[in-house]
């Protein structure tokens, strides 16, 4: 089992660090996945040098949605926004280092397509922007 | 000779097989689709290697033995149902396209704006989609028959329903009540037979979803009296890509034909087309007919075992199963009690995502399903957004359920 | 190396089996559907017996297995025919539930009362009777092109098709074009890029039924510049059950979806939903999981014969044929010279009716096609209401040929 | 080959003794099988004592069908009615001495459908007729 619910998963899960709300926040963006009913909303302040000041995220669902946003969120914090917006599917399957299947894969990336949806100032999130 | 789903375990290839770390499979997952026995894959075999050729022009040896076999199938189908005739048997793709053919012809053809459809708060997406998707088409109305809290439906919803229809402005009393027999998540046998009697008092024709029931009770389509009932073999031991729809003879012959191609006419020119005599009418292309083949082996193979067997067998682990889950502190079960549902129990896990339940389960080769099983409306309803489900069919067993419930502790260890 | 089909033969266990009196069987009927190699059957076995479980929405290892399998399946048939992506590949059950579809949901949401669509005298029934039941719901206009003595599409009546109803009183420019990229009686092998440009150039959109085309010839989606294009695996060395629907992206997005049911969804509400992204927008339902496992294996055996290769082998066999065939007093062949047309040879033979001469041949083993093969208006154009129809394959010998020549100077004798 | 394409049917095909049509008539009736094209007329004078006085079937089609009329012509001449309705599939098969698939019974059944059609007095011939 412990490729799979790694400890780091179970701990992002369980005890996250990144869980919560900035207000004011600059950047706001919101989804979820009808599916399993996971949701996400990550509330992001940046500064003058385009840089990540701050992050959180907040939402519920399965331990890979929840542990991959904070996983997520932690990565990202003074990181410019040009090097958040490259961020991939890989990237995500780096941090929380397991192998998904294709249902899963859903919950583990529902964050970074908001983060992105967010970043990019989209209307929409689309499955396009973490292939 | 009592009955022993070791013996039967034997019959299913995939049963023997191991999955992460070697681990035997354990397959709780038959309510999605069930395995299936070596007497189906062989049969298919055989029709590929020896028979396969298109059917019901052809003068040749082949296409006679394909053409016959084809047939035999649907005759099989058709006694296993206790159909009048097997010409009221239609071949589908599933359960599916058999509520879809309902919606397009018999449903468009005498359906029209402000008609009433009575559904469930229990339905199967493929038994609310096609209704909602002529709702915006056509503009019928749909009301929905609901679901009480231990997972039973309403009769006195239903009873409103109906006669509140027959004073109502628009269009008097409902045209169409539409059901499952067997919810896929909470089990429960819905009262068929006295839903349908009372559809009928009330001018009302019926489609019975019987894609859980079909294959798991003794299935008698005129003790009943279905206008309509649908199935899918892949649930019932047989092959994907295939399924039937049941029908009146009467309803089936004044319906307007659903697919156009070959096979579904008599005759066609160029201006005009004649359409087939019944079931042909409604079997456009050429059929699936290794699949029908297999289709009919599935019934022999259920009709062998003894389908009171198999619901004795799938009572028994159920009520075992209902009780070992109870035991487990976080776990809540939903659907009635076991005298009152079929072989589902689908569950949460406090504190746990039914995705993570399902996923860490299945590293100990336990296969259950997690999501909301294709009933969103009945999780919204309870207000969930999914459960985990494992189903139970004549190849499980008590140790199975064990094995279950000991991974489900060990979900509470990592998740506690 | 030279093509050698006595070795490709060795592929398909069902040549090697008799028939009536033990005689080979010579199968000259893959027009009608095609034999499968034992890669194919073993695909489709290995599936049952390793990971078959239902698709998409499983989290345990055996539904993660099969969608893979499911969808990778879709990958090959998408390169297949050269498709941009293989979201654009729609699974059926047959070429002629793809046209259908194609009427269902485009043609419906886009076509009304007087709107022309164009089609040849030389369809099969499957695209044929669609149109012809829109009519009679919608009042489409049908006009034909027509079909020349020697079996080519006459394209200067297409041309007056195309020009007339540009000054039409009802409706201006035709809104589609429905034709079969080879005709599966005459073996014609249409200009389909050209049919396809003009269309274009008129605003019309074009449906390919390829069911022949894509079995025997390398096929570009993207040269011919095809909006749909429908055809069955079972035509290809594939199994039944199974088909597709290749659509161009936007027209796919723009389109209502068909039938509804699981999968199909991205949400459901009781009182609403919306439907999923491509291509699960069109596939409701449990799909033919082992079938489209046997579809992909299907293309992967010819990608490995090399479609090239086929092409040349069925041209060179039928030149052989049609030059044998014509010797035969009292044979009539129909449709264009070898090398305007697929492996096809249909014809009549005088005093003998088509049925006799396709049974007299079942008794030496050879099983050819007599009838209207589907294509009921073509025949009556031509004064005659059956032909008798060989067809040839990846595995039909110059040998077999032969036997057939020889078969008809025996009917000969008979009815002399 | 002898077991199927039987000396009689390819006889009777090429030698038929009771194609015809007869003027006057009691009873005439015709119809065709649009898979195949076989067609088959059947005119018959019947006597005061309701039996067959004389009957002849004209169409075209296959060896079978055709075979098939002229037998069945043959034998209800001098026969009553009654026994005329009461043939069936069996009768025509018995007739042919050999054994057929479901698309070539349709051959061999059409001028007995033609027939009872005609003698039943009704509008249209139906497959029941000859089951
Ligand atoms: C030209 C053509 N179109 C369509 C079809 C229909 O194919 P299917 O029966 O597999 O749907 C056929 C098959 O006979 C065909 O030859
Ligand atoms: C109650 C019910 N109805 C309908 C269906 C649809 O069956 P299929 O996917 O085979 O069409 C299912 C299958 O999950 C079901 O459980």
């Amino acid at each position: 089992m412990d490729d799979l619910y790694r400890e780091v998963i179970i701990e992002h899960y369980k005890n996250p660090s990144y869980r919560g709300h900035l207000d004011p926040h600059d950047i706001q963006f919101a989804d979820n996945n009808p599916l399993c009913g996971d949701h996400i909303e990550i509330t992001l302040q940046t500064a003058a040098d385009g840089t990540v000041k701050d992050a959180r995220f907040d939402g519920h669902g399965c331990a890979i949605s929840q542990a991959s946003a904070d996983l997520l969120i932690e990565s990202i914090i003074g990181k410019p926004l040009d090097e958040v917006k490259s961020l991939n599917k890989q990237s995500i399957l780096d941090m929380l280092g397991i192998e998904l299947g294709p249902v899963r894969l859903k919950c583990a990336l529902l964050s970074l397509k908001v983060l992105k949806a967010g970043v990019y100032g989209l209307g929409e999130a689309s499955d396009e922007l973490v292939e | 000779m009592s009955y022993n789903p070791h013996e039967i375990r034997k019959d299913f290839p995939i049963l023997q097989r191991k999955t992460h770390d070697n681990v035997p499979l354990v397959y709780l997952d038959s309510t999605a689709t069930s395995q299936k026995p070596l007497a189906v894959i062989e049969a298919m075999n055989e029709y590929y290697r020896r028979s396969n050729a298109n059917i019901h022009r052809g003068v040749h040896t082949l296409a006679e033995e394909a053409t016959a076999m084809y047939e035999e199938a649907r005759e099989k189908i058709a006694g296993f149902i206790n159909a009048p005739s097997s010409k009221q048997i239609i071949y589908t793709r599933n359960a599916t396209e058999s509520i879809n053919l309902v919606a397009y012809t018999w449903a468009r053809a005498n359906l029209k704006t402000g008609d009433l459809v009575v559904l469930t708060e229990m339905e199967h997406h493929s038994n609310l989609v096609p209704w909602l998707m002529l709702q915006a088409e056509r503009g019928i109305e749909l009301e929905f028959i609901s679901v009480t809290e231990d997972g039973l439906l309403d009769l006195d919803s239903y009873k409103t329903l109906l006669s509140r229809t027959l004073r109502h402005a628009q269009g008097g009393a409902p045209k169409l009540v539409a059901f499952t027999h067997m919810s896929n998540v909470l089990g429960t046998i819905n009262p068929a037979a006295e839903i349908i009697r009372m559809a009928h008092e009330a001018g009302a024709i019926t489609v019975v979803d019987a894609a859980q029931s079909v294959p798991h009770l003794k299935m008698d389509v005129q003790a009943l009296n279905a206008d309509f009932l649908a199935f899918s073999a892949h649930k019932m031991c047989g092959p994907t890509g295939v399924g039937a729809l049941y029908g009146k003879a009467e309803l089936l012959e004044s319906m307007p034909p659903f697919l156009g191609g070959g096979d579904m006419i008599k005759e066609v020119k160029l201006r005009s087309f004649r359409p087939n005599t019944l079931p042909h009418k409604f079997e456009a292309g050429t059929p699936a007919i290794a699949e029908a083949v297999g289709f009919g082996a599935a019934v022999d193979y259920l009709t062998k075992v003894g389908m009171d067997n198999i619901a004795a067998h799938e009572h028994e682990i159920t009520e075992y199963a209902l009780e070992r889950l109870e035991e487990i502190p976080g776990v809540k079960l939903f659907g009635p009690s076991a005298d009152k549902k079929g072989g589902v129990a689908a569950f949460t896990f406090e504190g746990v995502h039914p995705h993570d339940v399902a996923q860490i389960l299945d590293r100990d080769g336990i296969a259950i399903r997690a999501g909301h099983h294709c009933a969103q409306p009945l999780h919204e309803k309870f207000g969930i957004p999914a459960t985990s489900r494992a189903s139970f069919y004549l190849y499980n067993t008590k140790e199975e359920v064990d094995l279950l419930v000991n991974g489900l502790y060990k979900v509470r260890e990592l998740f506690g």
